[in-house]
C-alpha cells in the first residue's frame, strides 16, 4: 500500500477530487496546510505599517492506496491539481506498512 | 397631528428611547449567551432570543398587554378590554405619555424576561418546544406576575406596598424560578461535569454584555416613565450597581480562583445590574454600590451551586438573575432612603422591618409561583411533545440539526471549499451522473 | 445661548436621538452585509458601508441637504440656497426643532439608502468606482426623490398626497430597485449558483441585524419629527412588523426547507421592518403586524427569483428591500385607519381604491426612476472606469487585493506566524543578506 | 415624586441618552481596541477597559465627581464637601437637568478617558498595576484638569475662556500625553518593530468604531447639558468631522500605500471625531468639514512616527487621540464663528490671534501636566509593584497567563475536545488512578 | 521505528488518548482534518439555497514508535476510535527511518 | 527522497525557515496541530469551573528533501527549533518513494 500526500492550491479540490472519483477512489482525507516556496506570498497594511506575508495558503490532501495504482494516482492528482503557475504545489508517496478500516478492523485494501 | 395636552414631549422621548435600549438588550442577550455556548449549538442560542423577540411582540399585541395592563380583575389579571389595542389610538395617555408608548416599554420586558429563560437550557431544548413553552409561559406566568407587581392595582402594587421600580420580581426572581424549574425538567447536558463546556468566543460574551449594560438604563431609568429626578437617581445607581457588581465578583475570583477572568467581570457586571432592578428608584448611589457589590459576590458564590448540586441551570439563570435579583429585592427592605422613595425607608435608615418584610413575601410568592407554574408547564410539554433532544442531536449540535447552520466558516482557506450547492449544480460539474432533477436551489 | 422658543427641548432631544440611531444602522448594516459573504471579502463589504457614510455626509454638507430640502424649484428638486448650510445657524427652526437636528437626521437617511445597494455586488465591485457610484446616485437619484416624497413642496407629497412616512419609496423600493439595476450591470460572481457563498459569521449578521432593528425605532418613529404620538404609534409598529416578518420568513423555511434558520429569522425581520416603514404612521398595530407578516412571506420567496432567473443580486437588496417596500407602501392602501392618520383611510376601512391608487402609482414612479437611473450611472461608470474587478482579484478575494488586509488572523496559532514586517526589519535578524533599504514601515 | 420647576423634561431626557450613550463608548473602545491587539492578549485589552467602567465609577460616585465639580478651591480643585454624592437628591438640580443627570453624565467621561490610555500599552501591563494606575490616575490628573475646564469655576474655564465645548485637554490631548508618557516608562513590547502585531479581528475593530462613532453624539451634543440649537449643531459637526477624518485618512493611505484600508478609515474616523470633540459647539459644518480632515491627516502621518522614533504607544493614543485632540483644540482659534459661539470668532471669522493664543496656552498647560503627573505615577507604580509583565508571560500572552482564559474556541472540531475538566472529573473515567481530591470545579 | 497515523471521529479523542496511555504511550501530535468518504456529510440551508457539505470532520493523529508496539497500538488505536458507524475512520502505519527529539537531540526510541 | 516532518514549538517557525534556508531548501508546508507530551497545558477557568487543557500548541513542518540531505536537514531542523525546555518537539524522516511538482509534472530531485 502507498501512502500519497498531496499539496494543492485549495480552490482546486474539487477538481483533485473529481478525479479521484474518476479513478475509483471514493476516499480521502483533507488537512489545511501553508507552504513556504517559490510562489511569493502578499503584503498587507496596518496602519501605515506594511506586512510580508510569506506563507501562503494550501491544503494538504492523503489518499492510502494499493501499490499498482499509486503512479497512476499520482499523476491524476498532479493533473487535476495543475493551474501551471506558480506555486500549484506537490505530491508525493511513500510507503505503507498497514492500513485497518477503524469501523470494521479489515486490513489492506479492504480497508480502503 | 397635535398631541394631546397631557402628552409631555420630554417624558415621551425618554420613555420611547428606553423602550428601543430595553429592546437593544435582547440582541445584547442573545450574544451575551450566544457567546458563552459551545459552537455547535450558538445559533440555536441566539435564535431562543431572536424567537422571543417575535412570538412575545406578537403575544403581547393580541392578547398579552390586556392581561397586564388592561382593566384589573380582582388585582389577579386585567381583562381582555384592551386586546389588539383595540380602542388605544394616539391620543390614549398614561401618566404623561401615550399609552402606545408605555404598552411598547412594557412589550420589551416580556420579551426579554422570556428570553432570559432560555440560558438555562442551552444546548438541549427542542425549537417548537421552545416556542410552545414561551408563549405559555408568558400567559400564565409573565402577565399575571406583571400585573401584580406593576399595574397599580395588581395585588402587590396595591396592597403588600413593596418597592419594586423595574422588575426585580417580575423580571429577575421571576426567570430565576422559571429558569430552576425548566433546567429540572430538562435535565442535565450530556457530559455535565466531565466535559469542559468553555464559552466559544468572550469578546462576543462581552459585546453583549456592553449592549445589556447599555440597555439597562432604559430598562430601569426608563421605568420613572417620565424624565426627571427619578429617572436620574434610577439612572447613576444603575451604573453604580453594575460597577460594583464587576468588582464584588472579581473579587470572589480573585481570592478563589487566582484569576481575574473576563466573563467574571461581565457576569458580575450584570449580577450587580439585576441587584439594583428592583432597587433603582428606592436608595441612593451609596447604597447602590452595596447592592451591587453584595449581588456580585453572591452570584459569583451561587453559580457554582450547580456543580454541587447537580443541576445544569447552564447559563446560571438561577445563579445570576434569581439570586441577584432576590438580593436587591430583599435589600430595598434595609437600604431604601426616605429622601429617595420619598417615604418608605428601609431597616438601616430606620424603618423597622415592615418594608424588608414585604419585600420578602412578594419575593417569595413570586419565586414560588413561578417556579411552579413553570415545572408544571414545562413538564407538560415534555409530556406533550418532548422538550428534549435527541442524544445523537445534542452531540452533532442543535445549529446543524435544527437550523441547518453552522455559525462560522472563517477557519481559513477551506472556508467554502469542499461544500455544494445542492446537488445538480455541482454535479453538472464534476459529478455529472447525478440528476439535474434533484437541484436544491429554492425560489 | 437660549433657545428660540419655537424649539420644544423634548422633540428636539427625540430626533437627535433618532438621527443617532439611524446613523448606527449603518456600522448594523455593514456586520449585517459583513457577515454574510464569504471571509475573503468581508472587508470590502464593510468598507462599502463606511465609505457611503463618510462621502454622503461631506455631500450632504455641502449641497445634498439643499437639493433635497433647499427652496423648491416646480416641486423636482431644490434649489442650491443652503449649499454649505449658509444662512443655517443654531436659531433656525424646522417644525419645532431646530433645523440643523432635522438636517442631521435626514443625512442619515441618504447615507444608509446609498449603503444599501452595496448588498447587490458583494465581492466584485471595484472600490474607486463604487465611491463615484455613490457620489453620482445620490445625486441623481437620492436627493430628487427625497425631495419629491419627504419635502411638503415636493410632487410625490403635495400632489399624490402619498402616505410615506419613512421612506417606503425613498429608501426601500428606491434601494431595491437601484441594486437590481447594478446587480445587472455587473454581472454574476464567479461560481454563482454553483459555489456555495455562504455567510461567513452569522454572529455577526444577527449582530448586525440587532443594531438595524434598534436603530429602526429611529428611522420610523423619529420621521414624526416630534415626540408624542404619531411617534408612538410609528414605534410600537415598527416593533410589531419586525416581529411578524420573523415569523412570517421562519413560517416559508419551516414549510419549504425543513429548517428554520438563524439567516432566516433575522432577514424576515428586515423584511418586516421594511414593509412598515412607509406604513408606520398610517396603521394600527394589527395592520402592522398585517404588513410585517406579508413582508417577511413575500421577501422569503423573492430571495430564490435570483437563482431561477439568473440575476445575482447577491445580499437580496431587491429580493428583501424593495418587495418588502413595495409591500408596505401598497398595504397602505388597503389598511390605513382614520384614528392614525387623521383622515386618510385605505381600502379595508372603506377608503375605496382611491389612497391605494396613490400609493401605487407613486411605488411605480420611484421604482422605474431609479432602476432606469441607476443602471445608465453604473453603465457609464462601468465603460469610463471599470465597474467590475478582474477574475483573478475576485478569486483572490477583494480585502487582500483592494484594502490590503485579511479580516482575521485566530485561526489558531500561526495567528502572527510567518510573517514579517516589511523587509529590512525581519531580514535584519533571518536572512541579513537583503537590503536594509527596502524597509517599509511607513511615518 | 414631581420634578422640580426647575427640571425641564427634555433637555433631562437629552442628557440621560448622552450619558448612555457614552457609556456605549466603553465597550465599543474595548471591542475597538481588542479587535486590534493579537489574539492571545485580547481579552486583556477589553478587560482593561472594563474595569475602567468599574473602578472608576465607584471612585467617582466615593470622591471623584467632588474633587471635579464640589465647591471650587482656587480654580484648581473641587473640595470634598459632595463626596458621596452626600446632600445631593433627586431636587438638586444642575442648570435644567437633576445634578445626578449631570453627574452621570460627567462620570461617563472620566472613565472613558481613563480607558482610553490603556491603548498605549496593549499585551504587556501587570493587571493590578493598571488598577492601582487608574485610580491614581483619575485622581491626580483627570479630576483636576477636568475641573479647571469643565466646571465654570475652574481656572481654565473661568479666566482663560478656552473654548472646549467636549473636552478636546480635558479627554484628548490629556489621554494622549498621557499614553505616551505610560508606553515611554512600559517600554516596547517584546518584537516592536520586528514581529507584525496586526488585528486580529477588524470585523470587531469597525463594531466599536461604530458604536464609538454613535456614542460620541452623546459625548459632543450632550455636552450641551440641554436639547436645544447648540445640541444640534454640535451633534451635525460630529457627523461631518468623523465623515471627514475618514477621507483624510484614507487620502493619506492611497497616496502612501497605495491601499484604502479598513482599519485606516475607522482610524479616521476616530481622528475626525477626536478633531471636532472640543470645537463641535464653536465652528459650523464647514468648519467641522476641515477640522476633521485635518485630524484625519495628521494622525494618519502621526501614527507612523512611533515606529521613526522607536516609542510603542501601542494603539496611538498620542498619535490619534493626542494629535486630533490638539489639531481640534487649535482650530477652534481658528475656525470659531460667532453665530456658533454668539461671541467669540477665531482667527479666519477676524477674531485675530486672542482666541487661538488661550487655545494653545491651555493644549500646553493640560499636555504637559498630564505628561509629567502620568509618568510620575506610573514610575511610582513600577517601582513599587512593577508595571510589567514577565517576558515569558507577555510571549505567551496575557490572556491565559493573567486572566485564565482564551478569548475563542471556534477553530474547528477541536473546539471543546481535548479539554478536561479539573482533575478528578475526568479522571473518574479516563485516568482513574488520579485523586479526586484534586477535583477542582469550585462552588 | 513506525509512524502510526489514525483519522478518528473527533468526539473519540479521549478514548484514543487513555487507550495509548493504558498501553505506556504518553505523547501524540493531533491535527485537524476533514474527510471525504462514504459518510454522508450534511446539508445547510441560506435563504433558501441549500448546500451539501461532504466534508466531514476528523482530526487526524500521529504516533511514533518502536516496530514491535506498531501492531499492537493499531489494534488499540482502532478500537478504541470504534463506534462501529460508517465514518469511524482508518488507522496506517509507515516506516520511520529517525527520529530525534528536539530538546535533547536524542534518537530513536530514547527520543519518544 | 525523504520526508522530514518536524513538530515544533508555534514561535520557532522562523527559526526554522531560516536555517533550512541557510541549507539550501527553500520549500516546505506548515500546518497546525496541538501535541500531548511531558509539556504541560495550561489550566482556564471560567465561571469558577477549572478546565485543564492538555492540548498544547504546535507547529507541523514537512520538508521533501533527497536523501543525502536527510540527516543534516534533520539536525539542522532539531538544532534551531531547540530552546532547551521540555515540550520542544520531534523531528523524523520516512522514505519517499516518488515526489512531483504538480505546475511541471518534473518528478524527484528536480521536483523540489
Ligand atoms: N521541499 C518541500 N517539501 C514539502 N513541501 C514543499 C516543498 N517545496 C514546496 N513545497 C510545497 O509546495 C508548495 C508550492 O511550491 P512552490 O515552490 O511555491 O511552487 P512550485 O511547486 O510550483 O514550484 C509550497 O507552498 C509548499 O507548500
Ligand atoms: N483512501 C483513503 N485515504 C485516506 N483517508 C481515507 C481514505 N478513505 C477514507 N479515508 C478517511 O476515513 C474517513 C472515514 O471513511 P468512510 O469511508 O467515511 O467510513 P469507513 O472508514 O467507516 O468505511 C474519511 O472521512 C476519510 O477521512
Ligand atoms: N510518540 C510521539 N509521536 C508523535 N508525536 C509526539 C510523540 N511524543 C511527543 N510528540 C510530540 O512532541 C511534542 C513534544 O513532546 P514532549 O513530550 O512534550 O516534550 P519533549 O519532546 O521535549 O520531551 C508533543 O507535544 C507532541 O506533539
Amino acid at each position: 500500500m502507498r501512502l500519497i500526500t498531496a499539496v494543492i492550491k485549495p480552490f482546486k479540490l474539487d477538481d483533485v477530487k473529481a478525479a479521484l472519483e474518476a479513478f475509483g477512489v471514493h476516499g480521502l482525507t483533507v488537512s489545511e496546510a501553508s507552504g513556504f516556496g517559490r510562489q511569493a506570498g502578499h503584503t498587507e497594511v496596518y496602519r501605515g505599517a506594511e506586512y510580508q506575508v510569506d506563507l501562503v495558503p494550501k491544503l494538504r490532501l492523503e489518499v492510502v492506496c494499493d501499490d499498482d495504482d499509486a503512479d497512476d494516482l499520482i499523476e491524476a492528482i498532479a493533473s487535476a491539481a495543475r493551474t501551471g503557475k506558480i506555486g500549484d504545489g506537490k505530491v508525493w508517496s511513500v510507503p505503507v506498512e498497514a492500513v485497518v478500516r477503524v469501523r470494521t478492523g479489515e486490513r489492506g485494501s479492504a480497508a480502503l | 397631528m397635535p398631541n394631546s395636552a397631557a402628552i409631555n414631549a420630554g417624558d415621551t422621548a425618554w420613555v420611547l428611547v428606553s423602550a428601543a435600549l430595553v429592546m437593544l438588550m435582547i440582541p445584547g442577550l442573545a450574544l451575551f449567551y450566544g457567546g458563552m455556548v459551545r459552537v455547535k449549538s450558538a445559533l440555536n442560542m441566539l435564535m431562543m432570543s431572536v424567537t422571543c423577540l417575535a412570538v412575545v411582540t406578537v403575544v403581547w399585541v393580541l392578547y398579552g398587554y390586556s392581561l397586564a395592563f388592561g382593566p384589573d380583575a380582582g388585582g389577579v389579571i386585567g381583562t381582555l378590554r384592551d386586546a389588539g389595542f383595540s380602542g388605544i389610538g394616539t391620543h390614549a395617555v398614561t401618566g404623561s405619555i401615550p399609552t402606545l408608548a408605555f404598552a411598547a416599554f412594557q412589550l420589551m420586558f416580556a420579551a426579554i424576561t422570556a428570553a432570559l429563560l432560555s440560558g438555562s437550557i442551552a444546548d438541549r431544548a427542542k425549537f417548537g418546544s421552545w416556542i410552545v413553552f414561551v408563549i405559555a409561559w408568558v400567559t400564565v406566568v409573565y402577565f399575571p406576575v406583571a400585573h401584580w407587581v406593576f399595574d397599580p392595582s395588581g395585588w402587590i402594587s396595591a396592597h403588600l406596598h413593596v418597592l419594586d421600580l423595574a422588575g426585580g420580581t417580575v423580571v429577575e426572581i421571576n426567570s430565576g424560578a422559571s429558569g430552576l424549574a425548566l433546567a429540572l425538567v430538562l435535565g442535565r447536558r450530556l457530559g455535565f461535569k466531565r466535559d469542559p463546556m468553555r464559552p466559544h468566543s468572550i469578546p462576543l460574551v462581552v459585546m453583549g454584555a456592553g449592549l445589556l449594560w447599555f440597555g439597562w438604563f432604559g430598562f430601569n431609568a426608563g421605568s420613572a416613565l417620565a424624565s426627571g429626578g427619578l429617572a436620574s437617581v434610577a439612572f447613576i445607581n444603575t451604573q453604580v450597581a453594575g460597577a460594583a457588581g464587576v468588582l464584588g465578583w472579581l473579587g470572589v475570583e480573585l481570592r478563589r480562583d487566582k484569576h481575574a477572568t473576563t466573563l467574571g467581570a461581565v457576569s458580575g457586571a450584570v449580577a450587580g445590574l439585576v441587584g439594583i432592578t428592583p432597587a433603582c428608584g428606592s436608595v441612593n448611589p451609596l447604597g447602590a454600590l452595596v447592592i451591587g457589590l453584595l449581588a456580585g459576590v453572591a452570584a459569583a458564590y451561587a453559580v457554582g451551586l450547580k456543580f454541587r448540586l447537580g443541576y445544569d441551570d447552564s447559563l446560571d439563570v438561577a445563579g445570576v438573575h434569581g439570586v441577584g435579583g432576590l438580593v436587591g429585592t430583599l435589600l430595598i427592605g434595609v437600604l431604601a432612603t426616605a429622601a429617595v422613595t420619598g417615604g418608605a425607608r428601609g431597616l438601616f435608615y430606620g424603618g423597622g422591618f415592615d418594608q424588608l418584610g414585604r419585600q420578602a413575601l412578594a419575593a417569595v410568592v413570586v419565586g414560588a409561583y413561578a417556579f411552579a407554574m413553570s415545572w408544571l408547564l414545562a413538564k407538560g410539554i415534555d409530556r406533550w411533545l418532548g422538550f428534549r433532544v435527541s442524544r445523537d442531536d445534542e452531540l452533532a449540535g442543535l445549529d446543524l440539526i435544527i437550523h441547518g447552520e453552522t455559525a462560522y466558516d472563517i477557519a481559513g482557506h477551506t472556508a467554502g471549499v469542499g461544500h455544494r450547492i445542492g446537488q445538480s449544480v455541482s454535479s453538472s460539474q464534476a459529478v455529472p451522473e447525478q440528476d439535474a432533477a434533484s437541484a436544491k436551489i429554492r425560489p
